[in-house]
């Protein structure tokens, strides 16, 4: 009884949370039209970048409870696949196309290699042997000149289509809508609640059948090819690529953002992408004010380990908590109300 | 045969620096379970704090105690306050060390400039001498040595003392360390702190080797190490020095004869030794 | 009667000490048969053998005649042996009726849709339902796991176990760690499964009255080796056991 | 006679399970205590939740008139409490001779006397004194067990199950052993052999279902068949 009754109670509340999410939807799609602030259309179109990447990790991390430390490699390799395809051959659209397909390509083995290598193994190892995979991504990319120009990095003209900043804009915006709504999907279908399974518990996951390491391997490669897309997008909002894309700051902002955001909700992520985005904008800008907020970083690595401590569902998790305990207490109110009636 | 030999020195050296950091993570996690990731942070500050001091009292004797001090001392805040609330939380550790591991480079920016600091061997390790018509740089053989003696030193603690039996038999069983009245928890602080001064030692002792320190070269750093606990086995302490010297020899010799696959190499190394040897060439923790 | 579950000299050694000594027991379809045995006797160890959570230094396993001895604990599932396990394991952040369905997903054989939304499984859902119903959980389904009071837990992972769908359940002190008033609702949900008759059930439990009114025959453990193993009545009068469990280790 | 430890109403929980559901002892000084009960009765997580290794939620814990139960594990051992689990709890990778130096708070004269003692109690253990404990056999393992906690100067001994999964001729060494001891030490043993445990116990608790139900002296226990039955199945 109880349970069908809070079964509807909850999805007259997805269905307000859709209501909402459609409305957003709406508003930042008109928002270029509305705001003529070149730079605020800029940054909401690195958010929105950011946000996908920051998703790609909440599939490893909040859904199925896997540490990555070299997240960056699979942005690298895309931002890298999609400057040498423009600047070697020519930036057309169907050059752009195949250097999605080799950064799909590419990111799928790799996430495939490093994850039958220490997937099965506590989770320090992936940890480490992404962190060491990712670093000697950032060596290549140094060292490999004649492609990559080293440290310096190269610009190069993209495709038409991507030229318009306000094009890029909704580009940009619908992709991340497209990811969202696949990943939702994805982490709802069977497949993702047997990863959010493997989270909870693994040795009973694969008591019920489940082999673990596959899946654990599934959710790596897809969240290194969505890592890579990323990527590929970063480096075209730029028209330029060096080796920052592979380096540790990437994948301290994806950690940073779910984190913030909060794990295992994907709209976490979308949230702190706009957060730490917005933050960091902010902090530039305060650092002609005084030479400490160039080492933003500190507060955001203090905010950080505060969270993880205190906060370690982060924003969208603590407030869940928040209002699930509030509508309990409601219905214990009511109850109790109904009992002495 | 010059060329040889010079490389095997020069291995050794970088191996010991490793094995300095290697050893510390190593007995972290041996006996705590805890995977450091702001290990390479501690090295850094060590580097800083020891060159700094090195360079304001002209004394590099100072500066390696103070490098020491300042690891010991970090050692100690890290375990209390950050490392104390997340143990046996595997996910939680590895997320708030490198938050640590973020915060500490960054400080060291604020403490010490974004510049790299440059540094050179004191005068009684400069130069070189030469035997049997191979030249020999002083430093580097320092560096072997202090290596060497911090080796033999841990090992003679951890076979030869009340404490380093205590340590070992909590690596074994803690509660029942406990049982005969030890305080584990003190004991965990102490070697928490004793591996971050391990760190900061090899930090220091950078400086005049490579000639500059300079911020990042934590992280790099910490990788080596990473590498050297994933081969040596973890937990392992006689697996990190050998697996140490290892990398060492390896960078070294691949950096003279194919410089850009110095990296990619030990990478293969660990990756061989994941799939035939997970546990590691000494491991006995899965 | 056909003999569904036999152990041939099923042995465990760690190290120097041999937990599971040469066992031989088989067991016919639809039985239900209790193990009982002093603490360190061998009963975990066993089940851990026969659901493949270890492998045996030697001897064999043979399930519906087939040799599964070298199968592994995810093959042996799907094959058809469940087993619960002593310390509660559940999946702490997912809903009670989550956790059912994960397991009746896994019965169903769908593992790897990713692109379907969970709720076309409507028939997923329904039987989990049925299964909660089972063990008297159903006002429970939206609850977080972890918020489930000890004995729902057990009841919980009961019903997961029984999602699987498997002919054979291997049940490791389903009372565990219970306060009294929690016992009998297990006892209840114990008790509805075997009147059903589809299933061979193996029990570990120590409460003597329990085994004595469920099982059809009961084996006793002993330093490894398998002392006894008869009816409930043989068992009683049985002066080793006696001895040894019951009573001293020599007389 | 003087009351050496008092447990009151003490109630435990190993995560939700609710293990210790109201123990209540008392236990005489210079006695031996012997606990019994069925398997999962809560015998052991009684002596654990003495030595603080699974702390009580609730009730009193005395020892020598001072309140013990919050006290952290090292602490209670540093009051003079000896434990010698049911698994052992040996070093495997440690020689006996470092199983047993790991032990010693001390290096002085009595702490020797009182290692030569127990050595001479268990000869096997100066044959393996290089050898790692995990090489040593079950019983090997216990003396080892019972000699480290016997090496310090302690008033109190927990022994959790010494005679399990022995050789009878090793039980009743192991035994003799406990005997020999009695004249020193303070005694709680939790023991499923109740030959061994109406020998050398001189009082007895029934533990069932997480709480004391019986208790007296052994003799009484002896002749009385029907508690036996209703509360260990022994006929």
């Amino acid at each position: 009884m109880g349970g069908r009754g809070e079964k509807k109670v909850k999805s007259i509340f997805v269905q307000r949370k859709n209501i909402v999410y459609t409305i957003i939807a709406i508003l930042l799609i008109l928002f270029p039209f509305m705001n003529d602030s070149r730079s605020m259309m800029i940054l909401f179109t690195q958010v929105f970048i950011f946000a996908i990447f920051a998703m790609s990790y909440d599939l490893l991390l909040g859904f199925t409870g896997i540490v990555s430390f070299g997240h960056a490699m699979f942005f690298g390799i895309g931002a890298y696949a999609v400057g040498i395809f423009m600047k070697q051959f020519e930036p057309t659209l169907p050059y752009f196309l195949l250097a999605v397909v080799i950064t799909i390509l590419i990111t799928a083995i790799v996430s495939y290699v490093v994850g039958l290598l220490t997937l099965r193994l506590k989770s320090h190892f992936y940890a480490m042997l992404t962190l060491a995979f990712a670093s000697l991504f950032l060596v290549l990319a140094e060292k490999w000149r004649t492609l990559t120009h080293g440290n310096d990095g190269f610009t190069f003209r993209t495709p038409e289509i991507f030229r318009d900043r306000l094009d890029f804009y909704l580009i940009c915006l619908v992709s991340m809508i497209v990811v969202f709504l696949l990943l939702n999907r994805f982490t709802n279908s069977p497949l993702g609640k047997v990863l959010q399974a493997i989270r909870e518990n693994e040795q009973r996951t694969e008591s019920l059948g489940y082999s673990v390491i596959q899946y654990k391997i599934i959710a790596s490669v897809v969240s290194g090819v969505l890592a890579g897309f990323a990527g590929i997008l970063y480096s075209v909002s730029l028209r330029f690529v060096n080796t920052s894309v592979f380096t540790m700051d990437i994948t301290l902002d994806a950690l940073l953002m779910t984190i913030i955001g909060g794990v295992g909700t994907l709209i976490g992520a979308i949230i702190g992408a706009g957060l730490i985005e917005f933050a960091h904008h902010w902090l530039t800008e305060l650092a002609k004010v005084h030479w400490i907020f160039e080492r933003w970083i500190i507060f955001f690595g203090i905010i950080y380990i505060l969270v993880v401590m205190f906060f370690p569902r982060g924003i969208v998790g603590t407030v869940r908590n928040i209002k699930l305990k509030s509508k309990k207490r409601v219905t214990d109110k009511s109850e109790q109300q109904k009992a002495a009636g | 045969m010059d060329v040889f030999f010079n490389l095997t020195l020069n291995g050794l050296a970088t191996g010991m620096l490793i094995f300095l950091l290697a050893a510390g993570l190593t007995l972290i996690f041996g006996l705590m379970d805890v995977l450091n990731f702001a290990h390479g942070g501690l090295f850094a500050w060590g580097a800083y704090s020891g060159t700094w001091l090195y360079a304001t009292t002209g004394s590099f004797i100072i500066g390696i105690l103070g490098a020491v001090v300042t690891g010991l001392i970090l050692g100690l805040i890290t375990e209390r306050v950050i490392i104390k609330p997340v143990y046996g939380n595997h996910v939680q550790q590895i997320l708030i060390t490198l938050g640590l591991m973020l915060v500490l480079s960054e400080l060291l920016k604020v403490v010490w400039g974004p510049n790299q600091l440059s540094a050179t061997a004191p005068d009684f390790l400069k130069g070189s001498f030469e035997v049997g018509g191979v030249i020999i740089i002083k430093y580097r053989l320092f560096i072997i040595a202090v290596g060497l003696l911090v080796f033999f030193a841990v090992q003679y603690v951890l076979k030869n003392t009340k404490i380093g039996l205590v340590v070992r038999a909590g690596v074994m069983n803690k509660e029942m360390v406990q049982a005969l009245g030890i305080n584990i928890k003190k004991v965990f602080m102490l070697v928490f702190m004793v591996g971050s001064g391990m760190a900061a030692l090899s930090g220091v002792l950078l400086g005049p080797y490579s000639g500059v320190i300079h911020a990042e070269m934590g992280m790099e750093f910490a990788i080596l190490a990473f590498i050297v606990v994933v081969i040596g086995g973890m937990g392992s302490f006689p697996g990190s020095i050998l697996a140490a010297i290892l990398v060492g020899l390896s960078g070294s010799f691949m950096a003279y004869y194919v410089p850009d696959l110095a990296l990619a190499a030990n990478m293969l190394l660990m990756a061989i030794v994941l799939i035939f040897r997970p546990q590691g060439l000494f491991g006995w923790k899965g | 009667m056909e003999t569904l579950f036999e152990t041939k000299d099923l042995t465990i050694a760690f190290g120097g000490h041999i937990a599971v000594d040469h066992v031989n027991i088989s067991v016919p379809a639809n039985q239900f048969k209790s193990i009982i045995g002093p603490n360190g006797a061998g009963k975990t160890t066993f089940f851990n053998l026969l659901s493949g959570q270890l492998s045996p230094t030697e001897g064999e396993i043979f399930f519906r005649g087939e040799n599964i001895t070298k199968l592994s604990s995810t093959e042996r599932t799907r094959k058809g042996i469940g087993r619960s396990f002593q310390i509660t394991n559940v999946f702490p952040n997912l809903t009670v009726l989550e956790n059912v369905r994960l397991a009746v997903q896994s019965q169903a054989g769908i593992r790897y849709q990713m692109l379907s939304h969970f709720k076309k499984y409507q028939d997923l859902e329904a039987k989990a339902l049925e299964w909660l119903e089972m063990v008297m959980l159903e006002d429970k389904q939206e609850t977080l796991a972890i918020n489930l009071a000890h004995g729902e837990k057990r009841k919980l992972e009961i019903a997961m176990l029984l999602a699987l769908n498997t002919e054979v359940l291997l049940l490791d002190e389903p009372t565990a760690g219970m306060s009294l008033e929690e016992v009998p609702a297990i006892l209840d949900v114990i008790r509805r499964i075997k009147e059903k008759g589809d299933r061979t059930i193996l029990l570990i439990e120590h409460k003597m009255d329990m085994i004595l009114d469920l099982s059809d025959s009961i084996m006793v453990l002993f330093n490894g080796r398998l002392l006894a193993d008869g009816t409930p009545k043989e068992i009683m009068l049985n002066e080793t056991v006696q001895s040894a469990y019951l009573g001293g280790i020599h007389s | 006679m003087t009351i050496q430890l008092k447990l009151n109403e003490v109630e435990t929980y190993i995560g939700q399970f609710h293990i210790l559901q109201g123990i209540s002892l008392e236990v005489r000084k210079g006695e031996v205590t012997v606990l019994l009960g069925r398997n999962g009765a809560g015998k052991t997580t009684t002596l654990r939740t003495i030595m603080g290794l699974n702390p009580s939620t609730k009730g009193t814990i005395t020892f020598n008139n001072e309140e013990i139960q919050s006290l952290p594990t090292y602490s209670v051992a540093q009051k003079g409490i000896g434990y010698v689990p049911e698994d052992q709890g040996i070093f495997s990778e440690l020689t006996v001779e470092e199983n047993l130096k790991v032990a010693m708070k001390n290096e002085s004269d009595s702490t020797k006397e009182r290692l030569n003692y127990i050595l001479n109690l268990f000869p096997d253990l100066k044959k393996f004194w290089k050898k790692p404990g995990g090489l040593l056999s079950g019983g090997q393992k216990q003396m080892l067990s019972i000699a480290r906690a016997y090496v310090n100067d302690n008033e109190l001994l927990l022994i959790d199950e010494p005679s399990k999964g022995l050789a009878p001729i090793v039980v009743e060494k192991v035994m003799e052993s406990i005997i020999e001891m009695k004249d020193t030490t303070t005694i709680v043993l939790v023991e499923q052999n109740f030959m061994m445990a109406s020998t050398i116990g001189d009082h007895f608790y029934i533990i069932d279902d997480g709480q004391t139900v019986q208790n007296g002296p052994m003799e009484v226990l002896k002749e009385d068949d029907e508690m036996r039955r209703k509360y260990l199945g022994i006929a």
